[in-house]
């Protein structure tokens, strides 16, 4: 319906990556992934970010259907209510790629992803083996309401379904921060000196546990955390990680721009692409790290 | 001697017309500028684009203004109106109530939480930051509770509030008919002179006769009424309510009411401003993501351009006052 | 020109917008001398000042001090020019201490911190020439307007200026603390101070001045000695005679009182029980601190008390609310018309309007056509000098402004008139236009209570006068028979007389 | 006659104690309750755990106290203390430039952003909650901008600022010190008192030859300063700066002034009253972690706790004023 970028074509495709937040390790790699891809394949991308907010990302959306570009990638901040933000981009019959996070009914080229639900019950398997499948643990949260936080809480729930000897003794938001999680964490221990272990949604607060843990952590208390972020795996290095749910940022980020560049070309791509989710500790750690 | 013994010039007065509108030469510096950027800003979807955009931040940043005028300040206006809409959403979708009252339980809602809000500091005397900030965490928290911090989808009504009346879309009428009424209301009616009043003086409001304690709560339940309907209409944009909507719009809403030419020490607010005030930073955003300014950098220009477009309002003032 | 002039504005001007309110003026201040400045509400007296205190620069024309031509951009420099000023509005900070005011901007320091001791000293030693027995450590906000006016004097004071200027100082002041003002002065004069006055007291122009320099519109009248007959001093003033000062056409008071207040007690106000028929003036008189102010406050409604009942038309009135006081037709015309009285970036006609917006209003619409008309009326019978009556009620002169919170009363037609220093800063022609609306109020079956340190005013005014010492009334005097030192002789009395004098 | 006719009375005055402690009250009554609710709460290991997580909080409400007492209000706050931690980190770990220098530096990007937004205000007439709201974002993009969104680990003397100084943590050092320094700056410097002059009557101030734009710098230049100060303790406690430190955290520093009794109309203000309402706001968190209420209610319950909290300092000015 709109005035596509004709003057684009020159440098090849013009894309509009939607991002959720850049305020977090893990984004910036999935950017980063997606922007090396796109100037390895020509293509034009300009990257958004919602800052964590659905409506912001609504507009951003909104906005690229109308400034020309060929297709949208989108990290929805939030599942349910990409579905409705997209609808202009869907109007405007422009190509999406869905990356990290689903997007609902939406008619879409494809979805690049990795599993929460899945990778949230191998971290809850990770840290229960490793006590042994008994003692007191703490869970913390991301963002309340947040999908990833409802995903991977029901991973948790399903991975613990099998430990009937671990119990959550406190379950608490740190919203997905580090020095929120610090805390957290340190009041919890006060209450619950006895806790063997922390199942954290993300690395952030994983780290920030471990802070909070001192000399404790990876010893008398296990942490999981969740993303495989550069310092989530030196964490995992030094011991004090137990382990990390690594998705693969830069892969995901990757695969996105050229299934994108596929479809404003106009071929067939794969609807589903799964980006694998490795659990990393101490014993595969050499092959994550990067130094 | 006659008592107005000095007559204004007559004819238009540059000074005068600046004085009144210095935002808004914000505004159409700001409009040009991108006008010269890039030719994909002044295009007609690129303009519904961004009435559909200001319509969250001006709407609530109307019932803000009755607030500020006040000499209040509202912070819980972001979680009201998250709280609204989650309501109203509940309502139909899992209480299973009729749709047709949904939109008037989620107005409700809001008027109920500013009422509290006005109540805390009216009758209780806590400074208003501090009654809507414990609103804004208290409100939020309802909010996670209700939704069990999952999102409901909104019912038909709720979802029309976003949507479009043949080509227009409905939030556009929204911003303008809830724009009329508001500055109908702050320059025609008692209320919004005796909020003018209390804002202006709270001493001489009080000795005045004016009932300043009912002014106060009454702002407040005009600003929790615009924010749920901005609520509503961002949940009816994206088709369901979420336990995060509109977090943080607290200062966009009060930074689109000062831009406007409000003062935070009160007395002074128009609706058109606050307008203006909205479209300012909705332009800034709409044309930055149009020249695909980088993510980071979008941060640092847009707090430069709000800081630039209110220094064209204080232009004006140094015209006006001594 | 004399030569013995200290400071010297010569040929000034000074607009604002379109509006020129000093027009060409020429006046001198000489060393030893009080030079007061006269004029109507309005005529630039304090525009004319501001400028030698470095708030206004002139346009034109130029300032000499010493002769020489000097330039006065802000304050600091006015001040390092050995030019101190009290401003007719209060510039004091309410949450600090007298003696954090009063060293203002001067605090005794060394390497940036504060020397208490000696800020204290500084403080005592002003207030002790004005014979003010304050605790220095008083935060000025809890002082009455009349201590608060004395504080701004004593800060002026302390800083042992070559010229001083004194905007309406008197206006909030009773007769003792002009008095000791006034002892000040005349040292200061003899210490080679030279000192700009400004008053609408005509009385105190022979008593403390030298010459006198008149305005009128901006402009420069005339130069008279300071013992000019008050007569030609008004007409140089107005510019027409003023047949009498004192207007007063007292009325057959009603038999049953239109106000009534029985045994009130709150903070300092001990059983207070008083009541004004239809038709009668009662002026309260007394020293300052005496509880006039509180008094009139209860009343209105604006402050709680703890016992006590206020009546009007027999019908009793709740406590601490103004929004009931103003419906059963009380008025009240505050102490301090700025943090009182007025919204300041309202417009003159929103300010008077303020009373009747409620009333008048059709269906919660407020009627914009009828409130500007009804303002305009009032406007013009108290002569209030304004751009319009759309202006911001900031840019009117004090005067203009107190004539302004008296004529939103009067536009509401209230009944039971409390009036709190109702003329300060009033000048002589204005406040014979208030004391007509007062007789206009009286005729028409109203009654007014009326708190004055002006003590002519007391007697040409009222009916009846209460004199009230430390929170009681301690007599009542027919003003007929009432005389300035029957008065003070019952200010001064702080003996219990209330079984001797309950009335009715 | 005399002119002093209201004696005070002598002894000792519960009111005129309340009267100064509105807000310690509410927290005794906040600490009494949790210590009944749980055992845990008063231990040696947990009083020691709020001193520090107080710490963050409180000394970047010092500097905002100063801001608030002369009429301002600082919203960058957050965006600063995360800006400076992160150029002390980029300093030495990235540019590997002298450790020593690295808190050094820390503090002076947090004087000069706190001098650009005071500057702004002072000297080009924008609202304090214009400037430094444009600083709020300015500040984070430009945090965003110099770590390209991911977190840096802080050098060895950052790191040391959230360590142990034998067996007091030093947090707790700081906040004690800073805190003292604070005091006396405020109460018994020329610059202390010019901010109440200049916050109690911005004319009468200037009337009376204060340096009123100078005064205004200088506030934002002290909030900069603890601001940066708080980042670095806060980044020295995670051995990282991170791009997301301290986002929101300005709401909650000025809560804490608010709560400790100072005025949002400037001219009133305590650093000891500060510290209170810093403390206000770590133990309700403390102790909701302790009792572990859920996560949606905690939120409510935050909210009404700082409403009765100030409620409580309303209480003692009910019982002063008339
Ligand atoms: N800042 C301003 N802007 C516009 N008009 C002003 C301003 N300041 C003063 N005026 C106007 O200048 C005129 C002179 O005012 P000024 O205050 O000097 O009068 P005054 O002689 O001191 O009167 P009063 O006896 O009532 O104090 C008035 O008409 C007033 O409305
Ligand atoms: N808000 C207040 N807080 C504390 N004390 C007050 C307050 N207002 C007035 N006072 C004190 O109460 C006493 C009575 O003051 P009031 O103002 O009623 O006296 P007054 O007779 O009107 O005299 P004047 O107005 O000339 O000072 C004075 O000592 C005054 O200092
Ligand atoms: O997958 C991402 C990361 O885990 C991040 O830490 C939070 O948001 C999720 O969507
Ligand atoms: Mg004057
Ligand atoms: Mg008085």
């Amino acid at each position: 319906a709109c005035n596509r970028g004709t003057d684009a074509a020159a440098d090849g495709a013009q894309v509009t990556l939607a991002v959720s937040t850049l305020n977090n390790p893990f984004f910036v790699d999935l950017r980063d992934g997606a922007q090396a891809e796109a100037d390895a394949l020509g293509v034009k991308l300009s990257v958004v970010d919602a800052q964590n907010d659905s409506a912001t990302q609504a507009n951003q959306l909104a906005t690229a259907a109308t400034n020309g570009a060929q297709g949208v990638i989108i990290n929805a901040v939030d599942t349910e209510t990409a579905e409705a933000g997209l609808a202009p981009v869907v109007k405007a019959n422009l190509p999406i790629v869905a990356v990290d996070r689903s997007v609902g009914n939406t008619k879409i080229a494809s979805f690049v992803a990795s599993d929460n639900v899945a990778g949230g019950e191998q971290a809850a398997k990770a840290l229960a083996d490793s006590l042994d499948g008994k003692g007191k643990i703490i869970v913390l949260e991301g963002v309340p309401g947040a999908s990833a936080t409802n995903e991977r809480g029901e991973g948790f729930t399903k991975g613990l379904a099998g430990y009937p000897d671990i119990k959550v003794v406190s379950k608490q938001t740190a919203n997905f921060d580090r020095a929120e999680a610090l805390d957290v964490v340190t009041n919890l221990m006060q209450s619950n000196p006895d806790a063997a272990g922390v199942l954290a949604m993300n690395d952030e607060m994983a780290l920030g546990a471990i802070q909070a843990l001192g000399a404790k952590a990876g010893k008398d208390v296990k942490v999981v955390g969740f993303d495989g972020t550069e310092d989530g795996f030196k964490a995992v290095k030094d011991g004090t990680l137990l382990a990390t749910i690594a998705q693969n940022p830069e892969e995901l980020g990757k695969q996105s721009v050229q299934l994108m560049s596929k479809a404003v070309a106009g071929e067939e791509v794969e609807s589903n692409v799964q980006v694998a989710v490795d659990t990393v500790d101490s014993k595969n750690i050499a092959e994550y790290a990067k130094n | 001697m006659s008592s107005t013994a000095i007559a204004p010039k007559k004819g238009f007065d540059v000074k005068a017309f600046l004085a009144n509108n210095g935002a808004l030469v914000g505004l159409v510096v700001l409009c040009l500028a991108l006008f010269i950027a890039t030719p994909r800003f002044l295009t007609g979807p690129n303009l519904l684009n961004i009435g559909i955009q200001v319509s969250t931040i001006a709407v609530m940043a109307y019932g803000m203004t009755f607030v500020i005028v006040a000499a209040g300040i509202d912070l819980s206006v972001g979680s009201v109106a998250a709280l609204s809409a989650m309501a109203s959403s509940y309502w139909i979708t899992t209480a299973g109530l009729p749709d047709a009252l949904s939109i008037p339980v989620g107005l409700a809602v809001g008027a109920a939480c500013g009422w509290v809000t006005g109540a805390m500091s009216a009758y209780g005397k806590l400074p208003t930051f501090i009654s809507s900030l414990a609103m804004l965490t208290v409100v939020r928290g309802l909010t996670l509770v209700i939704s069990d911090g999952r999102p409901i989808s909104t019912g038909a009504s709720v979802s029309w509030l976003g949507g479009d009346l043949g080509v227009v879309p409905v939030p556009i009428i929204i911003l303008v008919v809830s724009g009329l009424i508001a500055a109908f209301v702050l320059n025609r009616t008692v209320i919004g002179k005796n909020a003018f009043a209390v804002g202006g003086n709270t001493e001489a409001a009080r000795l005045s006769g004016i009932p300043v304690k009912r002014v106060l709560v009454t702002v407040f339940v005009i600003s929790g009424v615009f924010a749920a309907l901005s609520g509503m209409i961002l949940a009816g944009r994206l088709d369901s309510a979420q336990p995060t909507l509109a977090s943080g719009y607290e200062l966009d809403a009060i930074a689109a009411v000062v831009i406007g030419g409000a003062s935070l020490s009160g007395g002074v607010g128009r609706i058109s401003g606050t307008l203006i005030g909205a479209l300012v930073l909705a332009v800034i955003r709409n044309g930055l993501n149009l020249l695909s300014v980088s993510a980071f950098w979008q941060q640092v220009v847009i707090g430069a351009v709000i800081a630039i477009a209110v220094g064209f309002d204080v232009l004006r003032r140094k015209n006006v006052r001594h | 020109m004399s030569h013995d002039a200290l400071l010297v504005l010569k040929n000034v001007s000074k607009s604002f917008g379109p509006v020129t309110v000093i027009d060409d003026v020429t006046v001198e201040v000489r060393a030893g001398q009080v030079s007061v400045l006269l004029g109507e509400n309005g005529a630039g007296k304090s525009t004319l000042i501001k400028m030698i205190a470095g708030v206004h620069e002139p346009d034109s024309g130029q300032i000499l001090l010493d002769g020489s031509p000097v330039k006065i951009p802000d304050t600091k420099a006015s001040e390092a020019l050995g030019i101190a000023t009290i401003h007719q509005e209060l510039n004091l900070v309410p949450s600090m201490s007298i003696a954090e005011n009063i060293t203002l901007g001067r605090v005794p320091r060394r390497f940036g911190i504060i020397n208490r001791r000696a800020m204290r000293q500084i403080a005592r030693e002003a207030l002790d020439k004005l014979g003010l027995n304050l605790d220095v450590d008083t935060k000025v906000g809890e002082l009455g307007l009349a201590q608060q006016q004395l504080v701004e004097i004593a800060k002026a004071l302390s800083l042992d200026a070559r010229v001083l200027v004194l905007d309406e100082p008197t206006a909030a002041l009773t007769k003792a603390e002009i008095a000791h003002l006034f002892a000040v002065v005349r040292s200061l004069k003899t210490q080679g101070v030279g000192m700009v006055f400004i008053s609408h007291h005509l009385d105190e122009i022979a008593e403390i001045g030298d010459f006198v320099n008149v305005l009128r519109d901006g402009k420069f009248i005339a130069t008279v000695p300071a013992d000019t007959e008050e007569n030609e001093l008004v007409r140089l003033m107005v510019g027409r005679d003023i047949d009498e000062q004192f207007p007063r056409v007292a009325q057959e008071p009603g038999s049953q009182p239109l106000l009534s207040v029985q045994n009130l007690s709150e903070g300092m106000l001990q059983n207070v029980s008083l009541s004004v028929r239809p038709g009668e003036v009662v002026a309260l008189a007394g020293l300052m601190g005496a509880g006039r102010t509180e008094l009139i406050r209860a009343i209105a409604g604006a402050d709680k008390y703890s016992s006590g009942t206020v009546l009007v038309s027999g019908k009793k009135l709740p406590s601490f609310d103004v929004a009931a006081a103003t419906r059963a037709g009380v008025g009240h015309v505050p102490e301090d018309r700025k943090t009182q009285g007025l919204v300041l970036d309202a417009s003159v006609a929103e300010n008077i309007g303020y009373a009747t917006m409620a009333a008048t209003s059709r269906g919660g619409l407020v009627d914009r056509k009828g409130q500007r008309e009804r303002a305009q009326q009032v406007a013009e019978r108290l002569r209030i000098r304004m751009g319009s009556i759309d202006a911001p009620i900031r840019s009117l002169s004090g005067g203009n402004q107190q004539k302004a919170v008296f004529g939103r009363w009067f536009t509401a037609g209230a009944k039971v008139l409390l009036l709190d220093e109702p003329t300060r800063g009033v000048d002589v022609g204005a406040k014979v236009e208030i004391y007509e609306l007062i007789n206009e109020i009286t005729a028409s079956g109203g009654c007014v209570l009326m708190a004055s340190s002006e003590l002519p005013e007391v007697l040409g005014m009222s009916d009846r006068v209460l004199v009230m010492s430390q929170g009681r009334i301690a007599g009542e005097i027919p003003t007929a028979q009432a005389t300035q030192d029957s008065i003070m002789a019952l200010a001064v009395s702080n003996v219990h007389r209330e079984n001797e004098m309950e009335e009715n």
